[in-house]
């Protein structure tokens, strides 16, 4: 059974049908672009339910060969062969469930999106192809496919539907991307030609075992091993992204285009987190534990410098892409700690911010239709006129700030937890930071929504309102969140206190994975 | 003698070969240093078939192989000047420069 | 010393000097017959290495055939001699990077080649190997002796086509 | 009945939830839910404390999240401090609920505040009920939120928007310490739940180093929810909520958390004496220099929420000097007479229109209820004997005193000075003399003072659970009978009665009949008044040093982020094109120079393979 290239290609079969749709048959590619996006999530969450009920996930492994480079009777068979495979464990399943989820919503999000419909969904489906298969890999070489394939994707996306600067921010992406994903590349081929394998299994096991070491085709040096892991945290810390690697992240948000960066924000960084977790600690734990201080240190910096620069943005995406860049750093002050709290930490944060993150562009990209601008100085008294809208937006701006009971807590909570064994000063630094969240994002929030009504917001609300109907509505108005929005906030804003209230739901299919970790940690 | 002191020779005529191949104005002379270069290549197949790890003739039917070669590519390479010189009224290397960017 | 070292020597120096004196002239045609030198101490190595037939095809097409060409190609085309005009290509820049390059290149296969060393002395040709070059010639290479007929076939006829005018092709048609 | 002891908080929130739901549709009768919810509530609490009263604690735990083999729990206990505290709460609340019928009617958002209310009273229950730190402090910063949120209730204000922020922000700096402190005790005794902290303090295992760093960064946490200074300046701000909610969150029940928590931490604060000082110290110092603004203040909320402030401080000084059951007596006193003083304000405003002073008078008449039982609150808080307050402030001067701290004893009874003086100022000229205001004044709806009496006779009838004369009911409660009253030396309790009367005596003197002019203090000390007037220029200095510094150096990092960050980026572009430009440069058409480069290159590749054996690393 082919469940998981079921899961991964199967909006593939959207891409396709949507290639027979006509361009101009927008309602067409909405609900057939939504509907594509339902078969990874319905499986998703079958696999998330089935291994909480004792499915063993190995079960689904699949491996075909796929390309034969020789046949040799040296070394192993595997030196010659690059095969596919995919695989889960509970680590890439809570990713994968994430991602399917964010897929959903982000397509029936881009309902704002009006310019070159085809293309677009076909592109968003692409990338969400992209973004499972990085997870469900269980081979580096796939996964470097799948992450490249999400690589053009978002490109094209952010390049042809993005905003005024949308081209600048594309490359700015591309070029900072593409050369994290060279970094990678490099790193993965020394250590399959080194090795003869690509998958993860065997790598583990011929780099942990000194009796497959005499196996290795070529002799891997303790200090390669450094290298290779520093040429891997290198390349994950440019798209996790870990300051000063952090400017395109900002282009992006701001210019792509609010599902997109749903998307961008809720999953594609998290393939950072994904990658250090799996590759970095997985496969070089001993190393890794040199690594931790400088990588504890960053994620402080992460945080503080991001909170920081959020203080002061006008503009609130920008406010939002530097709350990323600091809570990415909470992510790394969880893999600096070692953890089991920290590494738990890091991956809740993760799945948190994935789904605050998308909620707040989900609602980013509604303020931008009804009002036209994001300028934090232009808007105010907004609960007024939005009450609904402004409710979720607070909700967003609590889950942000890390109000316990919802999710963003949990990961605070968790990879804090796991520094302040480690690294209790440090972690009193960072911690710091959890003001300054409040600050900046209450500021954002409630300058939007609180206090009185901008002039300049005024005359634009005139002009809508005089625009829609100037006889029958004597006070002007802004429609509200309505319901075809409504849905997928509320579905975010139920996940993400679900997850604040009982987090245990996320820690359970990690429990083994973090087990394993931990005893490559040496305990 | 030993293989080394043949081999030796061969790398310093290549050498020499090399570095006028790459320097000198004149096609013919470039022309002439990759003769010199293949030659030195020749020396190496014949030494090792006296000295080599398996000795026997089939180092001289290589060379000779090379030598047939080489005097195709000299008869093409000069065929090619003149149409060059006819074309540009000239031979030298650095005025063929019309590939570039 | 023995007699073939003494050689050896002797012939090794005519073919460097004939290189290294090839480098140095402006004349062109004084450079081919250097290179003749060179040609004629490599003949010579071939016989050290008792490799007589090589030797003679080797008199017969470099020295002959080729350096032959090499002269009708010079005549053919504008060759002022003039010391004035610059011999080598591209500024300091160029030569240094050649120079450097090729030094490089040569001490680390220098390095390679000094002690290399399989222990054969060579006894096992025969001294008419000639004959035997013949042999394997007609029978195991015979795919590959026919291919370089081919291609000396095929040389033919493109310096045919390359030397000749365009005009009259252009023409004809 | 304990085993059921969750489903106390359970009640709000449901009203919560079905308020946020459906509270536009039902409007006015979202009242109901709110109060029906919170009454259920606390017959719950009552049947808890019926519960506790014939048993002994009782704690449950389930797992909310394991890590590793670590397993944090959620759950609940009931031991006698719990089960005191969630009557006080979930009554309070409820007469705050019943009052808030009559005071927000006809306000557009009417549901919303009764969701907001739900939301709160489930937290500060669910806060009371936690039986470890981690879960008080996701309460605690719960209870913050809807303190926010109530705050902010009237959005559209930019007064209340800064408010609302301010007083999340400065709890937040405090919530900061507090979560410090909890993590640093998590993994010196790895759990988070109370008993086994105490069983770490009691068996050494926590050194005394670390016992008096977390005691003292969870006091900070204390310190920020309490208005204790130097992070009191967002209670005052606060008053711009709706006056039911300052009587409910900035009185009773939120800002005594802080208290709630030190009481709830007695035993690690017990083992660390510097600790205990420095609660002590805060206490004091919070309960004399809030005092001191208080007397100036000219909005009748603004002098209230000093007062509580002020109060607060006497608590934090009990805590600190070791009497555990006075301040959790003084906690219970001071939430019914202040709640009462609140509400009782909340009825002048009502009628009046204003929250100044200066506009009121001559009331007494008008408010034929809201007058005498403002009197009666006063009265309490002052320490006139009889009264509650008399009884609770007794037990905590005396505590000070057995504590060996003359200074903070001294100061406190500075502070009652203080305090008698500026509340019988407020009464003098909201109540006497003439009025001072345009139009008519009508006395409050019956659902509004209603609950006003039922405070007033608590506000004079709960003193007599602790007293000296019929027994200490509560501190027995709250020790399982282990308490024994410590006597305190007489006079104590005569200079309290004397020091009240006096302050009582020179606000009629000045305010009542007038004989000593108003401008007494500020004509002899121009400058000690403004300084007064301006709250000790708190705020102002925090905006000069701490806004200030952050402000700058965000700002120095914007400009890092613009140009030396930014500039990486460029000098990656710039690298990449400038490659790609000298690349360019190098498609000359020099068949030679490829030459030399491919020679070049192939040289390189050569001396690596030569130099290393063919293995780079």
């Amino acid at each position: 059974m082919s469940f998981l290239s079921l899961l991964v290609f199967s909006p593939l079969l959207g891409i396709i049908l949507l290639a027979f749709v006509r361009r101009t048959d927008t309602k067409t590619i909405q609900w057939l672009g939504t509907a594509a996006t339902v078969p990874p999530l319905l499986l998703a969450l079958f696999a998330f339910i089935r291994s909480g009920s004792g499915f063993r996930l190995e079960q689904l492994d699949e491996s075909y060969d796929w390309v034969r480079l020789a046949n040799l009777p040296f070394f192993t068979d595997a030196a010659y062969v690059i095969r596919y495979e995919l695989g889960i464990d509970g680590l890439s399943l809570l990713f994968i469930v994430l991602t399917a989820v964010l897929g959903t919503l982000a397509a029936v999000a881009s309902l704002l999106i009006k310019v070159e419909k085809k293309g677009y969904f076909m592109w968003l489906l692409a990338l969400e192809i992209g973004m499972l298969g990085v997870f469900a890999a269980a081979n580096f070489i796939w996964f470097f496919l799948f992450l490249e394939v999400t690589l053009v994707a978002m490109f094209l996306l952010v390049g042809k539907w993005g905003g005024f600067e949308r081209e600048r921010a594309a490359y700015g992406y591309l070029l900072y991307n593409g050369l994290g994903s060279a970094l990678l590349l490099v790193v993965i081929a020394v250590l399959v030609a080194r090795t003869g394998t690509a998958n993860f299994a065997l790598l583990h096991e011929t780099l942990h075992n000194p009796v497959a070491e005499g196996q290795l085709i070529a002799p891997l040096t303790a200090e390669a091993r450094y290298w290779l892991l520093g040429g891997l945290l290198l390349a994950f810390a440019v798209k996790l992204p870990a300051v000063p690697l952090h400017r395109w992240l900002v282009r992006v948000h701001v210019e792509a285009p609010p599902p997109v960066v749903m998307l961008h924000a809720g999953v594609l960084l998290k393939i950072a987190t994904y990658g250090m977790i799996r590759f970095g600690i997985g496969l070089f734990p001993d190393e890794f534990r040199a690594f931790a201080g400088a990588i504890a240190v960053l994620g402080v910096i992460n945080i503080l410098y991001g909170a920081l620069l959020a203080l002061r943005q006008r503009e609130l995406k920008h406010v939002l892409a530097y709350s990323s860049v600091s809570h990415m750093g909470v992510v790394l002050v969880g893999l600096g700690a070692l953890n089991e709290a920290g590494i738990q930490g890091a991956v809740f944060q993760s799945v948190a911010h994935g789904l605050i993150a998308a909620l707040s562009f989900l609602l980013v990209g509604v303020l931008a239709n009804r009002i036209g601008t994001t300028d934090i100085h232009r808007l105010g008294g907004l609960a007024k006129a939005m009450p609904i809208f402004s409710g979720y937006l607070l909700t967003a701006a609590l889950a942000l700030l890390g109000l316990p009971g919802l999710a963003g807590f949990v990961g605070e909570l968790t990879a804090f937890l796991g520094l302040f064994e480690t690294k209790p000063a440090l972690a009193a630094a960072g911690a710091l930071g959890l003001i300054f969240a409040a600050v900046y994002s209450l500021r954002a929030i409630l300058d939007i929504t609180f206090g009185h009504t901008r002039e300049r917001y005024e005359s634009t609300l005139g002009l809508r309102g005089a625009k829609e109907s100037a006889a029958s509505v004597s006070e002007p108005r802004v429609i509200d969140l309505q319901a075809k929005e409504a849905v997928p906030a509320f579905v975010l804003v139920a996940l993400i206190v679900a997850v604040g209230v009982y987090p245990q739901l996320l820690a359970e299919p990690l429990a083994t994975v973090l087990e394993t970790m931990m005893n490559g940690l040496g305990g | 003698m030993t293989l080394s002191a043949y081999l030796a020779l061969a790398l310093i005529l290549f050498c020499i070969g090399l570095y006028g191949a790459l320097t000198k104005r004149n096609t013919v002379i470039v022309l002439i240093c990759i003769e010199l270069m293949l030659n030195a290549v020749n020396i190496n197949f014949v030494a090792f078939a006296k000295y080599g790890a398996h000795p026997g003739v089939h180092g001289h039917v290589f060379a000779l192989f090379a030598i047939a070669i080489a005097a195709a590519e000299a008869a093409v390479g000069l065929a090619a000047l003149i149409a060059f010189y006819r074309n540009r009224k000239t031979v030298q290397v650095d005025e063929a420069n019309s590939l570039k960017h | 010393m023995s007699g073939t070292d003494i050689a050896f020597f002797l012939l090794a120096l005519a073919a460097i000097a004939g290189g290294v004196t090839m480098l140095q002239l402006t004349n062109v045609v004084h450079m081919v017959i250097a290179l003749v030198m060179t040609f004629l101490g490599i003949a010579g190595l071939y016989v050290l290495l008792s490799a007589e037939f090589v030797a003679v095809v080797q008199v017969l097409i470099y020295s002959g055939a080729i350096t032959i060409i090499m002269l009708f190609a010079i005549m053919l085309t504008r060759h002022h001699a003039d010391d004035k005009e610059r011999q080598t290509t591209g500024g300091v820049w160029h030569r240094a990077v050649a120079a450097i390059s090729v030094l490089a290149f040569g001490l680390a296969v220098y390095f390679g080649i000094r002690r290399l060393d399989f222990g054969a002395d060579g006894s096992a040709l025969a001294a008419d190997n000639a004959r035997e070059i013949g042999k394997w010639l007609y029978s195991y290479y015979t795919i590959p002796f026919e291919i370089v007929s081919v291609i000396l076939l095929v040389a033919l006829i493109g310096a045919i086509v390359l030397a000749k005018k365009d005009g009259k092709g252009a023409e004809d048609k | 009945m304990m085993n059921l002891a969750w489903v106390v908080p359970l009640f709000p929130l449901c009203s919560f939830a079905l308020l946020l739901l459906f509270g536009r549709k039902w409007k006015k009768a979202s009242a109901y839910v709110g109060i029906v919810a919170t009454l259920l509530s606390l017959l719950a609490a009552l049947g808890v404390l019926a519960g506790r009263l014939g048993g002994t604690t009782y704690e449950a735990n389930w797992t909310w999240m394991q890590i590793g083999d670590v397993t944090l729990t959620a759950g609940f206990s009931v031991t006698a401090l719990n089960a005191w505290m969630l009557v006080v709460v979930a009554f309070v609340s409820w007469l705050v609920h019943i009052y808030s019928q009559g005071y927000m009617a006809g306000d557009e958002r009417f549901s919303t505040f009764y969701a907001y209310l739900g939301l709160f009273t489930f937290a500060m229950l669910g806060l009371v009920l936690s039986p470890n730190l981690l879960q008080a402090y996701i309460f605690w910063e719960l209870v913050g939120l809807g303190s926010f949120l109530l705050i902010g209730f009237y959005f559209y204000k930019e007064e209340a928007k800064a408010a609302a922020k301010k007083a999340f922000i400065m709890t937040r700096i405090g919530d900061v310490g507090f979560f410090i402190g909890m993590l640093l005790l998590f993994w010196q005794t790895k759990s988070f739940d109370y008993d086994d902290i105490f069983r770490a303090v009691g068996d050494g295992t926590l050194s005394p180093g670390m016992t008096t760093l977390t005691a003292i960064l969870i006091f900070i946490g204390a310190i920020g929810k309490s208005g204790q200074f130097p992070l009191h300046t967002w209670l005052p701000d606060a008053m711009e909520g709706p006056t039911p909610v300052s009587a409910l969150i900035h009185a009773a029940t939120m800002v005594a958390a802080g208290v709630y928590l030190v009481a709830a931490l007695f035993p690690l604060y017990e083992a660390s004496e510097a600790a205990m000082m420095t609660v002590a110290v805060i206490g004091g110092v919070t309960a004399i220099f809030a005092a001191t603004i208080g007397l100036v203040q000219t909005d009748i909320k603004r002098v209230l929420a000093y007062s509580t402030i002020s109060q607060l401080g006497y608590m934090m000084l009990a805590l600190g000097s070791g009497s555990y059951v006075a301040a959790i007596f003084h906690l219970t006193t001071h939430a019914f007479f202040k709640a009462l003083l609140f509400l009782a304000a909340g009825s002048v405003i009502h009628a009046v229109h204003t929250q100044n002073i200066e506009e009121m008078g001559g009331l007494w008449r008008r408010l034929p209820w809201t007058a005498p039982l403002f009197l009666v609150g006063a009265l309490s808080i002052s320490g006139v004997p009889l009264f509650a307050g008399f009884f609770s402030k007794d037990e905590i001067l005396a505590a000070a005193w057995l504590n060996g701290s003359v200074e903070l004893f001294w100061l406190a009874v500075a502070a009652a000075l203080l305090t008698s003086f500026y509340m019988f100022r407020l009464f003098f000229l909201v109540f006497t003399g003439e009025a001072r205001h345009d139009g008519d004044a009508h006395e409050a709806p019956m659902s509004m003072v209603g609950p006003m009496v039922v405070l007033g006779v608590l506000s004079v009838a709960s003193g007599y659970i602790q007293t000296p004369w019929f027994g200490s009911f509560l501190g027995e409660w709250l020790t399982d009978g282990a308490y024994h009253h410590e006597a305190a030396p007489g006079w104590i309790a005569v200079v309290a009665t004397i020091v009240s009367l006096v302050g009582i005596l020179l606000a009629w003197l000045m305010y009542g009949k007038r004989t000593v002019p108003r401008d007494w203090l500020s004509a002899r000390a121009p400058h000690g008044y403004e300084l007064l007037r301006r709250h000790y220029y708190v705020d102002d200095f925090y905006r000069w040093t701490v806004v200030a510094l952050v402000s700058f150096i965000s700002r120095l990092l914007a400009y890092v982020d613009r140009y030396l960050v930014e500039g990486i980026v460029r000098l990656v572009t710039g690298t990449v094109s400038a490659a790609a430009s000298a690349g360019s440069r190098g498609q000359n058409g020099q068949a030679q120079t490829y030459g030399a480069v491919t020679v070049a290159g192939l040289a390189i590749l050569v001396v690596i393979f030569a130099l290393t054996g063919g293995y780079w690393l």
